[in-house]
């Protein structure tokens, strides 16, 4: 197995399926002569050529448009969104277009479109560059939504999002690009709709997906040397959710802890939640419990940032909590 | 389908497939009207009655494996494209034999056979979808062209802009048709746009442009055979205003005339029907008398009728259709996912 | 107190603050000349002149951004959007402008704007024309966000939120705006982030709002001829949440179903679900249930949309079951 | 602030005050780069060297009362306007004396007391609130402008379109100032927009439009003085482009030339500094002399030290600001709600 980055899992998986399939592309801001603004597309322009890597105007509900016109007819587009953060001006055609055009079209016209980029927070940049959409997007039937977080899953993930052929939301994270990862060599597909067990444990389970999922490693950690023993359940596949792997999970601890990095009103992990209480009332021990941003946009400031965002120490506070050994 | 020209020119059985088309379309949206009052079909509505010759002039030019996208205001446009009044009306019914399966309705017929790639709901939603399909056929090398047809209001909105900058910058092979039937609902093209030559919106986009009457069917067809030919044979798109007149109130909903328009304007445009234009013409020409005109039309009638006792007999779509074409279940390769 | 149309109240409340602050104006689609395009601004052109009843183009993230900016500089724009369907466009001024700009600016630039306009499904409008937007605008902090049921509430709510200093998002309902109800005489102004309980009972809470509360009283109704007393709690505004209310009636009644008209993933039946697992684990005698749309974009045959729809039926199943009496 | 135009014509004091005013933006950015590295200032930066007569000359024509709003790109309209380097400063680096109490930062410069209502994010975004003020200016019968800043890149998004057209429809006192710095990150205006004439964008609008040298302040005073007069006067909107360019990298992750514009065409650009520029105008004209220039830059430098020296001093917001600025409890009688 290679070590690589998340971001050269990413590029890989990219590089690899348009080897394989010509009627993908790859289309977005400054995914070309730039080399991708997160570089995620290093080294594609000079393979593939300017018709398969397509640098856009500053126009997101337009390209976004376009890949959905392109899926229409037989392509096999990839949408970058620089930031997630702008898609929320190309929403309409997520949702609309490629999300309904199937069901409006009584099953005649499917979408094989893929969009991603970066979700969430990064560092210091603000209320309107820092926010995690998984909540609206899971919403949303006719999507399917991934949120690796691991190069392995990266990679995996994004394979299958590619050969897919729904409209599939691939989350990824601006701070995990950087993060290595041992990632299977040859073909490697992640399924999508199926989680994983990143860490095995018996008292309580942090369930995340994303960027969080090495927020919950490193608090499973920590929680080891105080003696708890913490399973961290990486969803990978948001919408649709592995229910089984939850329940499988809560039915061993009887405990929940949600880890997420967005905003909690409607929170993707509410909906975890209203599943776990739903579907495992009688073997719940305690409340299912959530870990989340502050309610609050983004400050700027660098300790106000920290303060608002989830971290180790909330999450290792709300597992104490759950096991009712703080208040 | 509207015959295409045949090479050569036209000729007299050619133009009176025109009217046949046209005529098609208005008697179908007669029918719906009554079919709206009487319950059968549901939903927003919105007829095409004054517009046809938009519709057919455009649908003449155009080959089969082209491509056609466009609005809510689908139902003439689905016709002349060639779909069947049966399974037009059998989706305006919500019926299992409509071209969606009874789950599009009036704002969205497809026919993914036709290159029809359906009627859309969100005002200028659809526009750079169809930049989209043009970019799709110059990625593949083809010659196809794609037309997209929209309404007068819809330009003012961001997704035209979006849509026709990037047309014009990648010489995409796109027709964008806009209707000016001088209303969107309500408001008054004056009282929405900053300019009243809406063509002239194409220079922002260095992109051909051309305005034409759209009650007369040979200047509809005149202007877009030129854009078909640059769509062709040069990837240039091209934006086309098509002066027309919508003789219905916006939707079913919507009084033909008062509130924003008056009977007067309404009974000054009424003079320029396009299919009263065109039979004129031929009868003029002495290639349609009205034994003709008469058979051609109790033909068309009888087709509507059908049409109608169709989709009436045709099922609701069973409950298990409800959760159907949520999601497909294959990959790439034509697998199962 | 006179008996009012959902419609005529909305329109009661314009006027009136209109007449009251001339701060306030009406922008939209279609508000003016056509006299709303359901009506609702009737005779307010003719009484309030061209500058402050306002028809826009077909620009919703335009006039939107308008409404923010003269916001900004000290008018109170109410904007209305044809139906929330179209609103998609405008949610980056709604979530990146209105609900963020006091907070990046430190402080200094509230935004008193109501965004308005009806929700969810009406009749046979097909995918694209019939969704549900409270669980997006409820995620995002920054935003007030209310749903009223009756016509009382109508206007009550509208005035409540033109005269509250920040963004108020209210969702009205196309099937709403012609029933009718007895509507409070004078200044009638309902509290936001206050629920009320619109009919006592004791075996089983069904919290709702909006559109469905019409639908949660039938039920109850419905459920009292089979000797089950529902309480049904209205929670009128969804953000800030009333969890005070809520909390009290799942502690009289041990069981809780919620009603909400549109989808399930994320909707806000999970957010009121999890705050109930989470608040009152210890009070509850069955897991909370949810009932909303079928997990599928709008169809637009009779039938099927019949089908998706959540009714009292649907509500009264889910009532047995929290009950315990159906499986 | 830059002091206005003082009735009757400028004067040699008046001249030099706008180079102090550039002057303060270029000494002020330089430092912002070494903060940057140093860690003191975090997140995106973006710089705006290189185009400090955009600013200047713009603000030089407006009243107290007038209203600025821009991008992310914002540290050199909000000093140019009169926002203190202290507050501005302290903002860059997340601290309580920030102009937005360090929640904001560098791309999110606001001071009300200025009417400066400013940096925004997301390109497009505030082209839509520059049209509201302005139709809040016309609403309340005032003689005010509004000046909207943006990028070229900005012209071929939706919200551009969608604020012009009702700015133009509406005749509202609105300036919509194009800095044309030939990049929107790293694609070339010529790759992004279908024409190359940007302002050729306002007919689409029948909007007044120019085009100007954004290097000589003198130039984008006189036509920005044109604008402003047509706004005040007449309320009718203006469209500027004003070509300049960006000496610095999108923002500080962005190297200043390789990837998507050379070495040569950088150095090219570099000679027409539009400080040195001016100070050569000034020099020549006997209004400036190398001990004069010494001084101010000397006295900017200073300026810019003590604003340093106050941000770095200044606390960390209170834990409790987390919560603060959310939402206001007050209702539009000043009442608590
Ligand atoms: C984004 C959006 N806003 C509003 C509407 C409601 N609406 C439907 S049709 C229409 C008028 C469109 O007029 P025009 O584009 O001229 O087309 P026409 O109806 O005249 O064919 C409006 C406002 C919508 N469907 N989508
Ligand atoms: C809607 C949106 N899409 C993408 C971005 C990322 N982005 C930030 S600045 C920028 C380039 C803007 O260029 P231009 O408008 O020319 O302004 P300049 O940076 O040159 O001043 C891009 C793509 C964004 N902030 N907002
Ligand atoms: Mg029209
Ligand atoms: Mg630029």
């Amino acid at each position: 197995m290679a070590v690589l980055t998340y971001r050269d899992a990413l590029n890989h998986a990219l590089r690899e399926e348009m080897q394989r399939d010509d009627r993908v592309f790859l289309m977005g801001e400054e995914v070309g002569v730039y080399q991708g603004a997160y570089k995620v597309s290093k080294g594609l322009l000079q393979e593939f050529g300017e018709m398969r890597i397509v640098d856009t105007p500053i126009t997101e509900l337009g390209f976004a448009g376009v890949g959905v016109g392109a899926a229409m007819v037989g392509l096999r587009p990839i949408i970058e969104f620089m930031t997630w953060n702008f898609a929320l001006l190309a929403l309409d055609q997520v949702v609309n277009a490629a999300a309904k055009m199937l069901y409006m079209s009584g099953g005649q016209f499917p979408m094989p479109i893929v969009f991603r980029g970066p979700n969430g927070a990064a560092l210091q940049l603000g209320a309107q560059h820092s926010q995690a959409w998984e909540s609206w997007l899971t919403h949303i039937p006719g999507l399917k939504v991934v949120a690796p977080g691991t190069p392995a899953d990266a990679k995996g993930l994004l394979k299958a999002a590619i050969r897919d052929d729904n409209p599939v939301m691939v989350l990824e994270g601006e701070m995990l690009y950087n993060v290595k990862g041992e990632v299977p060599d040859g073909d490697h597909v992640v399924p999508l709709g199926k989680a994983e067990v990143k860490r095995e444990g018996s008292d309580v389970s942090i369930i995340t997906w994303g960027k969080m999922v090495n927020v919950a490693t490193q608090a499973a950690t920590q929680l080891a040397e105080q003696g708890i023993s913490a399973e961290v359940v990486d969803l990978r596949t948001l919408r649709p959710m592995d229910t089984e792997a939850v329940l499988r999970t809560v039915g061993k601890t009887n405990r929940a802890v949600v880890l997420e990095e967005g905003w909690e009103v409607c929170g993707f992990g509410a909906q975890v939640s209203d599943v776990i209480q739903r579907e495992a009332f009688d073997l719940l021990d305690a409340p299912v419990l959530r870990v989340h941003q502050a309610d609050v946009p983004m400050p700027y400031a660098k300790s106000l940032e920290k303060a608002a965002k989830p971290d180790a120490a909330k999450c290792i506070a709300a597992v104490r909590k759950v096991l009712y050994l703080d208040r | 389908m509207v015959d295409r020209t045949p090479a050569g020119g036209e000729d007299a059985a050619f133009r009176r497939s025109l009217l046949r088309s046209m005529l098609l379309q208005r008697r179908f949206e007669e029918r719906c009207a009554e079919a709206y009052a009487l319950g059968k079909i549901g939903g927003f509505c919105h007829l095409y009655i004054g517009q046809e010759a938009v519709s057919t002039g455009t649908m003449s030019c155009l080959r089969p494996d082209d491509y056609i996208i466009t609005t809510y205001r689908d139902h003439g446009q689905a016709l002349a494209r060639g779909m069947t009044s049966r399974s037009v009306m059998a989706e305006l019914f919500g019926r299992v034999d409509g071209c969606a399966r009874g789950k599009g309705g009036s704002m969205h017929l497809f026919d993914r056979s036709l290159n029809f790639l359906g009627g859309h709901g969100i005002v200028g939603g659809h526009i750079p979808i169809a930049t989209g399909v043009g970019f799709a056929i110059k990625y593949r090398g083809g010659d196809q062209v794609c037309v997209c047809f929209m309404g007068e209001a819809a330009v003012n909105n961001g997704a035209f802009h979006e849509a026709l900058n990037m047309a014009g910058l990648w010489k995409l092979p796109v027709i964008y048709v806009i209707e000016n039937n001088r209303y969107g609902m309500g408001t008054a093209v004056e009282r929405a746009a900053a300019i009243n030559d809406i063509y002239e919106r194409g220079a922002a986009y260095s992109m051909p442009r051309d305005v034409v009457d759209g009650q007369d069917v040979f200047a509809v067809r005149e202007t877009m055979l030129a854009a078909v030919e640059r769509a062709r044979t040069a990837h240039v798109p091209t934006l086309i205003e098509v002066r027309t007149y919508r003789f219905m109130g916006h939707s079913m909903s919507d009084a033909v005339s008062g509130t924003y328009r008056s009977k007067a304007e309404l009974d000054e445009h009424l003079k320029r029907d396009p299919i009263a234009l065109l039979r004129a013409h031929l009868t003029e020409a002495g290639e349609l008398d009205d034994a003709a005109l008469a058979a051609m039309d109790a033909e068309l009638k009888a087709e509507v009728q059908d049409a109608w006792d169709f989709a009436d007999a045709s099922p609701e779509p069973p409950p298990e259709a409800l959760w159907e074409d949520v999601l497909v279940d294959t990959t790439s390769d034509g697998r199962a996912a």
